[in-house]
């Protein structure tokens, strides 16, 4: 880890607030994200993580509160934005396109980047061809790095758990993204399965610099690979540091009571 | 060991991104165009022609249409006879108004004007889902069916709101042979089947299928679901409308609103639900399956000589279709086409089974 | 403004045989996610089946009595509507448990013109009579308030107090018995339903017979009215934008929903109609779930759906 | 199991293609009389499709039985189901017109006699719409192949404003009053509307259009229009389920029907018979008697129904749209002899003879007694310039039972019909880019 320099504040958010009806998913949440850091976002079931993730992505709308991205301050995020700036994410319970191939989902990932238009792309003559085949061998590259190789041409859906796993990290990867949002990137993988994921994340971070904000369940692993951590519970921030300080904060601990595994 | 990909190594990307990258199925096109632009011309009868090929032709344009809508864009439409209706009429106008219009341009005239009021009913879609999405397309369905009825400026002022055409050519040469209409309506589907191809394996197609598998995820990639939702109502619409052009100019020569009610959104509906959602090649198994089998199902007695009384045989027919249907949907519900695969997959095994 | 209250009254009795085909979508709906386009074929075979059985038992049974022949019809009726729900649970949803939608969907449609075709073998494609002895003559009323007074359909009120009866026994039956509450319980949560021993089969079976059985109460309401006929199962056309209105799910928006078309569809007829060369009921029905939908896209009373990942 | 239904679609598939190369192939030379009969006897309109459509197959079994066809020509049919669709009647068309010996098409349908208007002239085969189809197809000499004997839309609506006008005691007298139509809202409901116009503004009453959805089953807000404007009569111009829909919502408003006046679409058993009572004083126009007591009838019972040969029920023989369709039946077999009489007795008569025997029709008194229709029907003679023959028609009342004529015979007026239907022709003419006849023509 000493190899790469953390650099300034990439993604600070203030104060969010968000309610469904009634419910009050989060509370007043503000913590920040500096570029090149791997940050973690942990917290009992139903703490809100998942919902911070999608207020940073503009799937929900916070009522209270902003998020600036290098400098710029939304009240609430649009997705396409987001996209656009360099955002990437996946998802807890998979979100993979189903009805596609490995390859396709990945390629969507490239779509951002690919600019012919609806008739170029109906004769598929020229500009669209030369698209796809370079988005294409942009793609190989990721299947490489991932080593879903054989499974190119097969429909994610038909894949094995921890494969699709990869797959759905692949398609995030696959917009170069400067900000790589992981919602529970290892929930449900057996011990090597994990240690392969926590090393593709690590080389993420090392290879292209990304910056990478990570929700995990496993301790273990939040522990060994992030550098600073925040600790939600019932929508409100309890704690916010490094591993170590938050190991030793005691609302964090008393949250944390018998559910640690 | 016929059907084998072994010792097909692609060499570039580019030749994997083909549109049939194993070869026996490039074979296989070029055969089944050279029988459909050919063989079938020479060999088939009138009948053939007229009441078979022309209208499973037409339908399978149609179904096209509607299939990147649903099947590749996941926004169910209960309204394609709509669309169908509309591109007949714009058609018509517009040959009947502008003097020495082309044909083609009409009908190609009449799929954009379809396409606008398909993007304009589809801009429910991007706030209402589902089943629910089927009532804003029955809307549009049952408003052209009165709109056309009733608004004599479209119908050209005829008394009873019917419209004909007469002394079609393509560029001087006259459609009037079963055979020339045949031609027609083929060179229609070939080149809007290699388009919609073209589509959704590219760039446009994987954001329909990214809506459809997933949207909010789709979203978060960046992805907008108004243009991808929008483009797959304009495309499909487009589609659509030209068949509608076709099955009123070409197969009809003179129709009514009725031609095109919600029976034949219905039909078509069947069509890529039975043929398979989200393949083009669907499309064309779905229209063949609805467009032959009550005719098949109605003639048997005929032709085996049992005499059976008409009503009694239209009758069967609708039970026998129903069940069939069903039938279908419980052994494959992803429709002919899938079975189509499973039946290629293990060819490519023969005579190996693992 | 007496001609006004009649297009009301007028609009709200339509608007409750609506309401009556919706009940059975939303029913069918709610117990086993199926969106049961058959609906409309399921009213007419069973309005065919009361009908020729009022002609056919006198027959074969050697009886005169009307009042015996409608009874027997009727019950004869209800028989083959549960028949026909076994018959779809065994042969249909059970080989289609867990599928999409659309396919669901699909599969109704081809019940729908199995049903059709069937019924019109088994029982003919002729005009037939069903006869239940209500009054065809209108009454005036309010003669005192408006000359002329206010026209109202018997017919119509009768047929009113029947849907009214049937919602209020349904929403007993729902409420009260153990069944009902089981039915309740699968519309919830199939998974939940089984987990907790809720055979799920037999539930179908009997949401499927109850849905047969509005079916077949509307059917004798509109065949006594109109005469059973094949054109019977278009009805159902009518009740997909009230089912949509009300919310696909909830049975008081299949009534509410249904007046609210009902009423909206002749006053829009009688009072717009004309401006446009008339005719526009069919497709302002439509248009006017749409609207409703732009601002609740689950229906009025449906749940609401939040999109999670 | 994939498999299994894999093969089975495969098989479906063959066999039908099989069938289907096989169904149409050429036969030998015609030694038969074809006559194809398009029909519906499912959907909406079955009620009045299948007494119709039994009506012309009872007459051909007749015909084959007692005389052994047409001067020894022997008559075949097949039935083809189109159920009021125009494509299904399309596909019909094109699969039965190649049959050896082909006579003449009567598609029953409006929307169908449209899209075949344009395929008969190039298919070289008459279309024989008996009291329906174009109005303006009247003209033989720009619709060669299309003959509406008897009456067209046309004359129908012509007919009931004249009665109309007799029972107000003269058509001066229709001055203020206000009549309605009562629609089906498709071409077959349109197209009596420019003549009502034209009408209207002769004598100056009021012309009120309320459509009725097709197929009509739904009709509460039509006749709550009805109960606001109070015309003074109805006019009815429906087809199928939609006429006794109609009369039982009249009766559920309380609208008098005896105001109300039928084409001769809506005149016949099926649109009141489950109405009963409630339609007593329901006028309709017909263009033909009911009753078993015809010689014709009696022979049909004789010799098809007795013989358990009948199409249909035994009761339904002599009902108003049956003995339709015994003379429709019965004018394409006259047509048939007429052509023989030119192009040779005893032969099979083309299309095109045929056609020459349609325009050619003349049929007196003298001829109907000796086919046993005397009184059935009036007297018609066609000629290349009129190809419908006769415009009378009666107005029959239906009392609670039965349908009783309530009228003398009316004709259509010559001076208001025939400049509409020259100029409806000349515009078809325009469209279609085609010149009329010349006389020489009318001798081929």
């Amino acid at each position: 880890m000493a190899t790469r320099k953390i650099g300034e504040v990439i993604l600070d958010v203030k104060n969010i607030s968000l309610r469904f009806g009634g419910v009050k998913a989060l509370t007043d949440i503000s913590f920040d994200v500096r570029e090149h850091e791997v940050r973690a976002i942990i917290g009992p079931n139903g703490a809100g993580k998942s919902s911070m993730l999608n207020c940073i992505n503009g799937v929900y709308a916070p009522q209270e509160g902003s998020i600036s991205f290098r400098g710029q301050t939304f009240s609430h995020m649009n997705s396409r934005q987001v996209a656009e700036m360099g955002v990437a994410r996946t998802f807890q319970n998979l979100a993979l396109f189903k009805g596609m191939s490995v390859l396709d989902n990945i390629m969507t990932g490239r779509n951002l980047k690919m600019k012919s238009n609806l008739f170029q792309q109906a004769i598929r003559w020229g500009a669209a061809e030369r698209e796809e085949t370079a988005q294409r061998q942009h793609v190989e590259r990721i299947i490489d790095f991932l080593e879903i190789q054989p499974y190119r041409k097969t429909a994610v859906g038909k894949m094995p758990y921890g494969l699709q796993k990869r797959v759905d990290l692949g398609r995030a990867l696959a917009m170069d993204p400067q900000v790589l949002l992981l919602d529970e990137p290892m929930a449900g993988m057996n011990v090597e399965e994990k240690q392969d994921m926590s090393r593709f994340i690590l080389d993420v971070n090392d290879e292209f610099g990304t910056t990478i904000v990570l929700i995990e369940h496993d301790m273990g692993v939040v522990m060994d690979i992030s550098d600073r951590v925040v600790v939600l519970d019932y929508g409100k921030k309890i704690g916010d540091g490094t591993p170590a300080d938050v190991r030793q904060n005691p609302d964090v601990i008393s949250a944390y009571l018998g559910t640690s595994h | 060991m016929l059907y084998r990909e072994n010792g097909q190594f692609k060499s570039s990307y580019r030749s994997d991104q083909q549109i049939f990258p194993i070869l026996q199925d490039r074979i296989a096109i070029g055969l089944l165009l050279a029988v459909a632009f050919v063989a079938i011309p020479l060999l088939s009868s009138e009948y053939l022609m007229r009441a078979i090929f022309v209208p499973f032709l037409i339908l399978s344009l149609a179904a096209l249409g509607l299939n990147i809508l649903v099947g590749y864009c996941g926004q169910i439409s209960l309204g394609t006879g709509a669309f169908m209706a509309i591109g007949a009429y714009a058609a018509y106008n517009f040959q009947a108004r502008i003097p020495g219009m082309p044909l083609v341009f009409s009908l190609l005239l009449g799929g954009l004007c379809s396409t606008a009021v398909g993007v304009l009913f589809g801009i429910p879609s991007l706030r209402i889902k589902g089943l629910y999405l089927a009532v804003a397309t029955l809307a549009a369905q049952f408003f052209t069916d009165w709109a056309f009825l009733r608004i004599k400026w479209f119908t050209n002022d005829s008394s009873s709101g019917s419209v004909s055409v007469a002394g079609l050519n393509v560029f001087g040469i006259p459609i009037e042979s079963p055979v020339q209409k045949y031609l027609l309506c083929l060179g229609f589907l070939v080149v809007f089947a290699l388009l919609a191809k073209n589509l959704v394996r590219g760039a446009i197609g994987r954001e329909w299928m990214a809506i459809r598998d997933m949207d909010v995820a789709a979203a978060v990639i960046g992805i907008r679901p108004v243009y991808a939702k929008l483009t797959a109502f304009a495309v499909s619409s487009f589609i659509v409308g030209v068949a509608g052009g076709l099955w009123g100019f070409v197969h009809l020569g003179s129709w009514e609103p009725a031609a095109f009610n919600i029976d034949r959104s219905f039909q078509l509906l069947f069509m890529v639900i039975i043929g398979g959602l989200g393949s083009i090649m669907g499309s064309f198994f779905g229209a063949a399956f609805i467009v032959v089998l009550p005719i098949v199902l109605d003639g048997l007695p005929y032709w085996f000589g049992i005499p059976i009384d008409t009503a009694l045989a239209s009758h069967l027919t609708f039970m026998i279709f129903g069940a069939l249907i069903v039938f279908f949907l419980i052994v494959e519900p992803h429709g002919i086409a899938r079975l189509w695969s499973t039946a290629k997959e293990k060819l490519r095994l023969w005579p190996f089974p693992h | 403004m007496g001609f006004f209250l009649e297009t009301l009254f007028g609009g709200l009795m339509v608007g409750m045989l609506y309401s009556l085909i919706a009940l059975g979508f939303v029913l069918i709906y709610k117990a086993s996610g199926v969106f049961n386009f058959a609906q409309g074929a399921m009213v007419l075979f069973a309005a065919l089946a009361m009908a020729r059985f009022y002609e056919w038992f006198p027959k074969w049974f050697g009886f005169e009595n009307k009042i015996l022949a409608n009874v027997l019809a009727f019950a004869g009726a209800v028989l083959v509507m549960v028949v026909v729900a076994w018959l779809i649970e065994r042969l249909v949803l059970r080989k289609l448990v867990n599928q999409e939608h659309i396919t669901l969907l699909m599969a109704t449609l081809g019940i729908t013109y199995f049903l059709e075709g069937f019924g019109q073998t088994l029982f003919g494609s002729d005009i037939y009579k069903i006869d239940i002895g209500m009054p065809k003559d209108p009454i005036f009323v309010l003669e005192g308030m408006f000359q002329g007074g206010v026209l109202i359909n018997k017919e119509d009120l009768y047929a009113a107090a029947i849907a009214a009866v049937l919602v209020a026994l349904l929403a007993l039956f729902f409420q009260k018995t153990a069944t009902g509450r089981a039915l309740r319980a699968v519309a919830d949560d199939h998974q939940a339903a089984q987990s907790i021993g809720i055979p799920l089969g037999r539930i179908w079976i009997i949401v499927w017979s109850v849905a047969g059985f509005v079916a077949l109460v509307a059917g004798v309401i509109w065949g006594s009215k109109l005469g059973v006929q094949f054109s019977l199962s278009l009805v159902a056309l009518k009740a997909l934008p009230v089912v949509i209105l009300g919310g696909l799910t909830s049975v008081p928006g299949a009534i509410i929903g249904g007046l609210i078309i009902g009423v909206g569809e002749k006053l829009s007829e009688i009072y717009i109609g004309p401006m446009f060369g008339g005719g526009i009921e069919i497709w302002f029905a439509y248009v006017l779930a749409l609207v409703f939908l732009l601002f609740r896209p689950q229906g009025l009373f449906g749940e609401k759906i939040i999109d999670r990942v | 199991m994939k498999f299994k239904s894999l093969a089975l679609a495969a098989t479906v598939t063959a066999v039908g293609l099989g069938a289907l190369a096989t169904a149409p192939a050429a036969f030998a030379q015609a030694k038969e009389q074809f006559f194809p009969l398009l029909a519906y006897r499912t959907g909406p309109y079955a009620p009045n499709g299948t007494p119709w459509a039994n009506g012309k197959q009872d007459y051909i079994k007749m015909i084959n039985a007692r005389d052994g066809g047409i001067n020894g020509v022997k008559i075949t049919f097949e039935e083809c189901e189109t159920g009021y669709a125009t494509d299904k009647g399309v596909e019909c068309y094109e699969r039965l017109k190649g049959r050896p010996g082909v006579t003449l098409i009567d598609p029953q349908a409006t929307g169908i006699t449209f899209a075949l208007t344009d395929k008969v002239a190039a298919d070289k085969i008459p279309l024989l719409t008996l009291g329906y189809g174009l109005s303006a197809s009247q003209d033989g000499n720009v619709f060669k192949w299309n003959f509406p004997l008897m009456g067209s839309y046309w004359t129908a609506a012509d007919m009931l404003i004249q009665h109309i006008g007799k029972k107000e005691g003269g058509l001066d007298k229709l001055k203020g009053k206000k009549i309605a139509l009562v629609y089906h809202d498709s071409p077959f409901g349109k197209e009596p509307m420019p003549l009502l116009d034209e009408r209207s503004k002769m004598h100056g009453f009021e012309l009120q259009k309320i459509p009725v959805t097709a197929p009509g089953v739904e009709q509460k807000s039509a006749w709550l229009q009805v109960r606001q404007s109070k015309p003074d009569y109805v006019l009815l111009w429906g087809w199928g389920v939609m006429n006794s829909t109609a009369l039982k919502e009249a009766q559920a408003t309380g609208y008098p029907r005896d105001k109300m006046y039928g084409v001769w679409w809506a005149g016949a058993e099926p649109d009141v018979k489950d109405v009963g009572e409630g339609a007593k004083g329901y006028n309709a126009l017909n263009l033909n008697t009911s009753g078993q007591s015809p010689k014709v009838i009696q022979d049909i019972l004789k010799l098809v129904h007795d013989k358990g040969q009948g199409t249909g029920p035994k009761e339904e023989v002599g009902t108003v749209l049956y003995t339709r369709g015994l003379i429709i039946q019965m004018l394409g077999v006259e047509a048939v002899r007429r052509a023989q009489e030119r192009y040779g007795k005893g032969k099979v008569m083309t299309g095109e003879q045929v056609r020459w025997g349609l325009e050619n029709l003349a049929l007196d008194q003298k001829k109907l007694d000796a086919l046993g229709f005397s009184g059935v029907m009036r007297p018609l003679s066609t000629s290349c310039q009129d190809h419908m023959g006769s415009t009378w028609a009666r107005v029959h009342t239906w009392d609670g039972a039965k349908w009783a004529f309530s009228s003398d015979w009316l004709q259509a007026d010559e001076q208001i019909i025939k400049p509409m239907v020259t100029a409806a022709a000349d515009k078809y003419a325009a469209e279609k880019k085609l010149t009329r006849r010349t006389p020489a023509d009318c001798q081929s």
